[in-house]
C-alpha cells in the first residue's frame, strides 16, 4: 500500500484508515521504489510536467532491478517547500522510502536533502543552488546541475575569447542568493580576463518591468549585456531588451537558462543572435542522449528538454547505483554513486565523491533565426561546451 | 457591519441575520462535555485516522494560526491579510534563538510568542487607523514589507533558500529530558498538548470582558465607543493575542520541518490562513480546527490525484460561499440542529458572550 | 538626463497600471465589490491575444476582439455567480474571486500549457525611436498614446453619457438609482463587464512587452490594488494618478535603489493610507 | 454656582466651513433635572448634541462637566467621567442578547479595565447585577435572552435608554428617545424619563412636544444655531418667538 493509492482511495476507505499504522507499514513492499519530487502543481508546474516525464521514462525503460520491476511514486511538491518536506518525512516514516530524486526549487532541495540524509536515504537533484554541493552539502545529496561557477566559466569565457574586443560588460542580476552567486563568479572572471564591468543592476525576483534597468544599462553603453536572471526574470528581461532595440546595439548573454522549453516560450525572433547558457541541449551528439531523444519522441512525441533529461538521468543513476550495490540501503547506494563514471545525456559524466557534484558539460548556445531552423525545436546551435568546476580549495563541501 | 468594518449598503439581507440569531445558542455547549472535550477527542483520533502523524501535526499548526486569525476576523471583525508576518517571524525568530542563542524548546516558543505579540500590536496599531478595505490593504502592505525584509536579510533568514538546520530540541526540566521530540508521534503529542492549551486559553479570552467587548466592537463600534470603550485598544490587544498565538505556530512549523522557508512569510500564507478560517467557519473555534484540517487533507488528496487540483479548490471556495456561508462548522451545526429537531426542545440562547458572539460573526 | 528618461519609462508603465486599475476601481465604486480575480482576467486577455494573433496573424484583430471576449466572460460570471454575493461581506467577495482566479489559472494551464508564450510586437511598431542618446521602443510610445485615448474615451463615457451618469450616481447610492427606475442588475452586470474588459485590454496591450504565463495574475493584482488604494477606491482620476505615481516610483527607484523598488511601492501605499485615509481621490 | 450645574457650555460653537451649526451657545444644565433642547429642523440641536457627546470637536468655546473642562475629551473617555448617551437611530448590539447588551453597557464604565482577558466576563458580579436591575426597571426581564434585534421597536428604544443608564452616569444625554415609536409606547417612555429626572440629570433632545412639555424642568429652544428662548415649559409655551420659529418652519 503506497501513499498514492492510499490517498486515492482516500476518504472513501474509512475502514482502511482505521488499520493500525504498523500493519500499513508492513504492506510497503519489495520492489525498489523511487520517489520523484515533482512540482506537478503550483507555480513551477511547467518544470514538473517534464521532470515527471523524464523520471517515468527512466523507470519504465529500466527493466528488472534486484529481481523485480522498479516502482515509481510521484510526490507533488506543489511549489511549496513546507508541504514537500512534510510529505518526504511521511514517505520516510511510513513507507520506509529511501530513494528520492527531483526538486525544482532550491530551498526545497536543500531542506529535503537534509531530511533524507537524516533518514539514511539518497537524494539527487537538478536544483540550482550551489549550496547543495558546497556549504550545505551532505552525504545523501547529489546534484546533476553544473554550479554557477561553471555556468559563468563556460559562457563568459568562450564568448569573450571569440570576441576579445567586447570589453565593456553590464550585468542585470536578480537579487537573491543564486543571483549573487552568478554575479560573484562573473566578477571574478571579469577580473581575470580583464573585462571592464561597467555596471550592474539588481532587481527583485518578482520583477516584471525591466525598462528602468535596461535604461541604466543602455546609459553605460556596454558591448555585452549579461543577464543573470533565469526563468520568468530572464524571459521578461530579454523580451524588453529586444523591445528597447538593444539586440542590435550589443551582444546579449543569458548565462543560465532553462533550455528548450524556455526557448519555445520565447520564440526564434527574440532568441536570434542571443547567447544562451544551458545545462542540456537535445541536439548534442552523445550515445545516451541520442537514445533519450529517440525514446522521448516515441513515447511523448516531443524532444527532451532540461527538466526531462535531468530527472531521467537522475532516476537512472540511482537505479544503476542500486544495481551496483545490490541493495537499497542508503550508505551502500551512496558508496556506489561516489566516483561513478557513466554515459549521460551530455556525454561522459562523473560523480565527484568529494562533494557529490556531477562533473558534466555546460553549453554555450546561440539562438537561431527562423530561416535557419531545420525543425520547430532547432532554436539554437552549440557554440562551445566544456566542464568547469571549483577544484581543490574551492570545493567548499565538508561532508556531514 | 461586515467583516471589514464597513457598513453594508441596504442590500444586506435579513435572511442571514435571522439564521444567525437562530443559531445563537452555540452548538458546542450542547455537545457532551463541551467543546474542550470534542477537541480532546479529535486530538486523540487524528493520528489514528489520518495517514500520518506529520500531517496531523501540520494540521494542528495551521489550526493554531487559523484560531488566531479567527479571533481577529470572527470575533473582532478584522480581516487581516498580514497573518504570515507573525507566522513567518515566529518561525525565523525561534529558529534563530535556537541556532545562535542555544535556546531550548520552551524558551524559543516563548520568544516567538512575545515577539509575535509585540509585532502584531505594532502592525495592528497602524492598520486599525483605517477601516474597511483600506484596513485590509494596510495589512497586505505590511505583509509585503515583512516579506521584503526577510528576503533582504538573507544572512539571517537564508533568503530564498530558507533557513536550514532548524533544530527540534526536546523539552528539558532541570537538565532532564522530559520527552524525545525527534520522534514524530512525540512531536505530535507535544503539538497537540500545546494546541489544547491554546484552544482553552482562546476560549477563555473570548468569554472574558475583553472578548465580549471585542464582539461588541465588531457588532457596533460607534455604540461601543459611546459606552465608554476605547475601541482601538481592544483591536490592538486582539492583534497582540493573535500574534502571540500565530508566531509559536510558525515556530512549531519550523521545528516540524527543521526548516523555515521564505514562503512562511509570503502573502500567500496569509491568504491560506484566511481561507482556512472562512472554510472552517468564522466565529467558531472548533471551526478553525475543521478548516485547517479540511484544507490540509483535501489539498493533500487532490494533489495526489490531479495536478490541476487547484481548479477544484477554486470551485470549492465558491461553493462554500454560496451554500455554506457559515463554513464547515456552520454546516455541521445546521445538520445537527435538523437532526435534533424532533427530539428535545431547543434551548433558548443563554447570553453567555461566547455563544452570543460565536453564532455569526460576519456582519 | 537619465532621470528624464526614467520618467518617460515610468509614464509608459503608469499608463498600463492605470488601464489595469481603472476597471478595478470602477467595479469597486459602483458595486462595492472587491475583485481579486482582476489579475486573472488580465492574464486571460494576454492569452487571448496570443491565440488570436496566432490564428489571424494580426495583433490588431486580437486587440479589437479580445476585450469583448473577456468582457463577455465577466458578464457571464456576474450574471451567474457574482450578483448573488454582493450583499455578503468583503471577505466572501475575496474568497469567491480568489476561487475564480484559481480556476482561470488552472484552466489556462490546461488550455495553453504551463509554459509561457511570447507575443511579437506588431508590425510597424517594432522599432525604436531615438531621443537624444536613448532608444525608446515605438510600441511603448504607441501604448502611451493609445492608453491615453482609451482613458479619454472612458472619461467621456463616465462623465458625459447616460450610462456614466448612472454609474456615478450608483456609486453614491445604488438604492437611489434603483428607485429612479433603472434596472440595477443590468447596470451592475454591464459595469462589471466593462471593468473586467479593461483588465483584458490591459493584458492584451502589455502582452508584447511582458509575454504571458499562467501565474501572472497574482503578480499584477498586487500592483492594481496598490494603485487603486493610492488613488482612492472608486476614483477614476485616482486610478490615473495612482497608476502614474506607482509607475514613476518604480522606474525611478530602478536607478536610485533598485533593490527597494517593490518595497517602495508598498511603502508609498501605506504612507498614502495613513496620511490620506481614503487615498488621493477617494471618498469615505 | 457651579455646584448647581452639572453641565455648562461657554460660547460653544461648531461650524462646517462657513456654516455655523452651533453659534456661541451658553447652556446650563442643573443637577437632577430634565433639561430639554428643542427647536425646528436645522436649528443645531443635533450638532450641539455631537459636541456634548464628543462625536465632534467644537470649533470654539468650552464644555464644562462637573466644573471640569472636557471640550476635547474623546467620546469614550466622557463615559468614564459620568456622561452617557442614547442614540436617535437605535444603535444596539443587534445580535447579542438583551442581557449581554446591558452587561456590556455596565462594563463600559470601566473603560480599559475591560481589557482583561484572563477572567470570565460574568465574574464581575456588579456588572451583571446592574444589568439585571436595569432590565427589571425597563420591564425587559422576560426578554433577557432574546437578541436585541428581535425586540419590538418600542422595546428597542427602551433598551437604548437602558444602555445609557448602565453607564451609571450623572448626566444622561438622550437623543430623541421616542423617535419612530408608536403612539402606544410613548407613555411608557415619558414615564421612564420623568422618573429618571429624579435620580439623574437628564438632557433631552426631542421632537415630541407632548413629552417635552410634560417631563421637562427647563426647556431651551434653539434656532439657527443659537439659543432663542430658555425657561420653564409654561414660559416657553407662551413665548411668541417660539411660536414664530416653529410656524416659520411650517410656512
Amino acid at each position: 500500500m503506497n501513499r498514492r493509492t492510499f490517498l486515492k482511495t482516500g476518504l472513501a476507505a474509512t475502514s482502511l484508515m482505521m488499520t493500525p499504522p504498523l500493519l500499513r507499514r508492513s504492506l510497503a513492499a519489495d520492489p525498489v521504489t523511487f520517489y520523484g519530487l515533482k512540482s506537478m502543481s503550483g507555480a513551477y508546474a511547467s518544470y514538473g510536467e517534464f521532470a515527471e516525464k523524464g523520471s517515468k521514462l527512466a523507470v519504465d525503460d529500466y527493466g528488472p532491478l534486484l529481481g523485480a520491476t522498479p516502482r515509481y511514486v510521484t510526490i507533488d511538491t506543489e511549489g511549496n517547500p513546507g508541504r514537500t518536506v512534510r510529505k518526504v518525512q511521511e514517505a520516510v516514516q511510513q513507507q520506509n522510502a529511501r530513494l528520492f530524486g527531483g526538486c525544482t526549487l532550491s530551498s526545497t532541495a536543500l531542506a529535503v536533502g537534509k531530511e533524507i540524509n537524516k533518514a539514511g536515504g539518497v537524494f539527487m537533484t537538478p536544483a540550482g543552488a550551489d549550496e547543495i554541493t558546497a556549504s550545505e552539502c551532505n552525504k545523501a545529496t547529489f546534484r546533476w546541475t553544473v554550479p554557477t561557477y561553471g555556468a559563468v566559466q563556460q559562457t563568459v569565457r568562450p564568448l569573450f575569447e571569440s570576441n576579445p574586443k567586447a570589453k565593456r560588460w553590464y550585468s542585470i542580476t536578480p537579487q537573491y542568493v543564486f543571483g549573487e552567486a552568478l554575479l560573484t563568479a562573473a566578477e571574478n572572471l571579469f577580473a581575470e580576463l580583464g573585462i571592464e564591468h561597467v555596471g550592474n543592476s539588481y532587481h527583485s525576483t518578482q520583477e516584471q518591468e525591466y525598462s528602468g534597468y535596461l535604461t541604466n544599462a543602455a546609459a553605460a553603453n556596454p558591448d555585452v549585456l549579461l543577464i543573470l536572471g533565469f526563468g520568468g526574470n530572464g524571459a521578461s528581461c530579454l523580451r524588453q531588451a529586444a523591445n528597447f532595440g538593444m539586440k542590435s546595439k550589443m551582444t546579449i548573454l543569458l548565462a543560465w537558462t532553462q533550455g528548450l522549453d524556455w526557448f519555445q516560450s520565447l520564440g526564434p525572433d527574440l532568441l536570434e543572435g542571443v547567447y544562451l547558457g544551458a545545462q542540456y541541449w537535445h541536439q548534442v551528439d552523445a550515445p545516451v542522449n541520442n537514445a533519450l531523444v529517440k525514446r522521448t519522441r516515441e513515447v511523448y512525441g516531443i524532444n527532451p528538454n532540461y527538466p526531462l533529461a535531468g530527472d531521467y538521468i537522475i532516476t537512472k543513476i540511482i537505479f544503476d547505483a542500486v544495481a551496483k550495490a545490490g541493495t537499497t540501503d542508503g550508505a551502500a547506494v551512496i558508496k556506489a554513486m561516489e566516483g561513478m563514471r557513466y554515459d549521460g545525456p551530455t556525454g561522459p559524466e562523473m560523480i565527484r565523491a568529494q562533494d557529490h557534484q556531477v562533473i558534466k558539460d555546460y553549453y554555450l548556445l546561440r539562438g537561431k533565426g527562423k530561416a535557419a531552423m531545420n525543425d520547430r525545436d532547432d532554436l539554437a546551435t552549440v557554440v562551445s561546451s566544456g566542464k568547469s568546476f571549483p577544484e581543490g580549495d574551492q570545493i567548499l563541501c565538508r561532508m556531514r | 457591519m461586515n467583516a471589514t468594518g464597513e457598513p453594508l449598503p441596504a442590500q444586506s439581507s435579513p435572511g442571514r441575520s435571522g439564521q444567525r440569531r437562530d443559531a445563537s445558542a452555540s452548538l458546542c455547549s450542547r455537545l457532551p462535555g463541551g467543546p474542550a472535550a470534542v477537541v480532546a477527542a479529535l486530538l486523540v483520533l487524528m493520528p489514528v485516522v489520518l495517514p500520518s502523524r506529520t500531517m496531523a501535526t501540520e494540521i494542528l499548526i495551521f489550526a493554531m494560526a487559523t484560531l488566531a486569525c479567527n479571533l481577529l476576523l470572527g470575533y473582532g471583525g478584522l480581516l487581516s491579510f498580514g497573518q504570515a508576518i507573525f507566522f513567518g517571524s515566529g518561525a525565523y525568530l525561534s529558529s534563530l534563538v535556537m541556532i545562535h542563542g542555544g535556546f531550548g524548546l520552551l524558551p524559543a516558543l516563548l520568544t516567538a510568542a512575545v515577539a509575535g505579540a509585540i509585532l502584531a500590536a505594532l502592525v495592528g496599531a497602524l492598520a486599525i487607523r483605517r477601516t474597511g478595505i483600506y484596513f485590509v490593504m494596510m495589512t497586505l502592505a505590511f505583509n509585503q514589507t515583512a516579506y521584503f525584509i526577510a528576503y533582504t536579510l538573507s544572512d539571517w533568514t537564508g533568503g530564498d533558500n530558507g533557513l536550514l538546520d532548524v533544530p527540534r530540541p526536546s523539552p528539558t526540566l532541570f537538565g532532564v529530558t522530559l520527552v524525545d521530540l525527534s520522534d514524530a508521534t512525540a512531536y505530535y503529542a507535544f503539538t497537540a498538548a500545546l494546541f489544547f492549551l491554546i484552544f482553552i486559553a482562546v476560549r477563555k479570552i473570548i468569554a472574558s470582558p475583553f472578548g465580549s467587548t471585542l464582539i461588541a466592537v465588531r457588532e457596533n463600534e460607534a455604540r461601543a465607543g459611546a459606552l465608554g470603550y476605547d475601541t482601538r485598544n481592544f483591536k490592538i490587544v486582539a492583534f497582540a493575542v493573535s500574534g502571540a498565538v500565530t508566531a509559536p505556530a510558525g515556530a512549531l512549523y519550523a521545528m516540524l520541518l527543521n526548516f523555515a522557508p521564505l514562503e512562511n512569510i509570503q502573502l500567500s500564507m496569509s491568504e491560506n490562513i484566511v481561507i482556512m478560517t472562512v472554510i472552517g467557519g468564522t466565529g467558531s473555534l472548533l471551526g478553525s480546527l475543521l478548516g485547517a484540517g479540511a484544507w490540509v487533507i483535501i489539498s493533500d488528496i487532490l494533489s495526489e490525484i490531479w495536478p490541476r487540483w487547484l481548479i477544484l479548490t477554486g470551485g470549492a471556495l465558491i461553493l462554500i460561499v454560496l451554500y455554506l456561508p457559515g463554513g464547515l462548522w456552520g454546516g455541521v451545526e445546521s445538520l445537527m440542529r435538523r437532526f435534533r429537531r424532533g427530539g428535545g426542545t431547543r434551548r433558548t440562547p443563554d447570553g453567555v458572550p461566547e455563544n452570543a458572539g460565536a453564532a455569526h460573526p460576519m456582519e | 538626463m537619465l532621470y528624464l528618461f526614467q520618467v518617460l519609462n515610468g509614464l509608459g508603465l503608469g499608463m498600463i497600471y492605470f488601464l489595469l486599475s481603472a476597471g478595478l476601481t470602477i467595479i469597486f465604486g459602483l458595486l462595492n465589490f472587491v475583485n481579486f480575480a482582476h489579475g486573472a482576467f488580465f492574464m486571460l486577455g494576454g492569452y487571448l491575444c496570443w491565440s488570436l494573433t496566432e490564428l489571424t496573424g494580426s495583433f490588431w484583430i486580437s486587440l479589437l476582439a479580445g476585450p469583448p471576449v473577456v468582457a463577455f466572460l465577466a458578464w457571464a460570471a456576474e450574471v451567474t455567480l457574482i450578483r448573488r454575493i454582493y450583499r455578503l461581506p468583503h471577505t466572501f467577495h475575496i474568497l469567491v474571486t480568489v476561487g475564480i482566479s484559481l480556476i482561470l489559472q488552472e484552466a489556462t494551464i490546461m488550455l495553453w500549457g504551463p509554459i509561457g508564450k511570447s507575443i511579437p510586437v506588431p508590425d510597424g511598431l517594432q522599432g525604436v525611436v531615438t531621443l537624444w542618446n536613448f532608444a525608446y521602443p515605438t510600441y511603448r510610445l504607441f501604448l502611451i498614446a493609445f492608453t491615453a485615448l482609451i482613458g479619454f474615451a472612458l472619461w467621456y463615457l463616465l462623465e458625459w453619457t447616460r450610462f456614466g451618469g448612472l454609474v456615478r450616481a450608483g456609486s453614491e447610492s445604488a438604492e437611489m438609482v434603483a428607485l429612479l427606475g433603472t434596472n440595477i442588475h443590468r447596470l451592475f452586470a454591464r459595469t462589471f463587464a466593462l471593468g473586467v474588459g479593461l483588465a483584458g485590454l490591459a493584458g492584451i496591450l502589455s502582452a508584447p512587452i511582458r509575454g504571458v504565463h499562467p501565474f501572472m495574475g497574482p503578480e499584477v493584482l498586487g500592483i492594481a490594488f496598490v494603485v487603486v488604494v493610492i488613488g482612492g477606491m472608486g476614483s477614476f482620476t485616482g486610478a490615473l494618478l495612482g497608476g502614474l505615481l506607482v509607475g514613476l516610483v518604480q522606474s525611478l527607484m530602478s536607478t536610485i535603489w533598485p533593490e527597494g523598488a517593490s518595497l517602495m511601492i508598498y511603502g508609498t501605499m501605506a504612507a498614502v493610507i495613513l496620511l490620506r485615509p481614503y487615498g488621493l481621490f477617494g471618498r469615505a | 454656582m457651579n455646584d448647581r450645574h452639572i453641565l455648562t457650555t461657554e460660547n460653544l460653537s461648531l461650524s462646517y466651513g462657513g456654516f455655523r451649526a452651533v453659534d456661541k451657545v451658553n447652556l446650563r444644565v442643573r443637577r437632577k433635572t430634565v433639561h430639554s433642547v428643542i427647536g425646528p429642523n436645522g436649528a443645531g440641536k443635533t450638532s450641539l448634541f455631537h459636541c456634548l457627546t464628543g462625536g465632534r470637536r467644537p470649533t470654539g468655546g468650552r464644555i464644562l462637566f462637573n466644573g471640569e473642562e472636557i471640550t476635547n475629551r474623546s467620546a469614550h473617555a466622557r463615559v468614564g467621567s459620568g456622561m452617557a448617551r442614547s442614540f436617535q437611530i437605535t444603535s444596539l448590539f443587534q445580535n447579542l442578547t438583551v442581557r449581554e447588551n446591558l452587561r456590556l453597557a455596565s462594563q463600559g464604565r470601566d473603560g480599559n479595565g475591560a481589557l482583561v482577558f484572563w477572567r470570565s466576563a460574568g465574574a464581575r458580579k456588579e456588572h451583571t447585577e446592574l444589568a439585571d436591575r436595569v432590565m427589571e426597571r425597563l420591564g425587559l426581564t422576560r426578554k433577557a435572552a432574546v437578541a436585541a434585534g428581535d425586540l419590538s421597536h418600542g422595546q428597542q428604544r427602551l433598551l437604548e435608554v437602558g444602555m445609557a443608564l448602565c453607564g451609571k452616569p450623572e448626566l444622561l444625554l438622550l437623543d430623541e428617545p421616542t423617535a419612530g415609536m408608536g403612539v402606544n409606547d410613548i407613555p411608557m417612555m415619558t414615564e421612564l424619563i420623568a422618573d429618571l429626572g429624579k435620580e439623574y440629570s437628564v438632557m433631552l433632545i426631542e421632537h415630541n412636544m407632548g413629552i417635552v412639555m410634560s417631563v421637562s424642568d427647563t426647556i431651551t429652544v434653539m434656532s439657527r444655531g443659537g439659543i432663542l428662548v430658555e425657561g420653564k415649559p409654561e414660559e416657553v409655551r407662551a413665548d411668541p418667538r417660539v411660536r414664530e420659529a416653529y410656524l416659520g418652519e411650517v410656512a
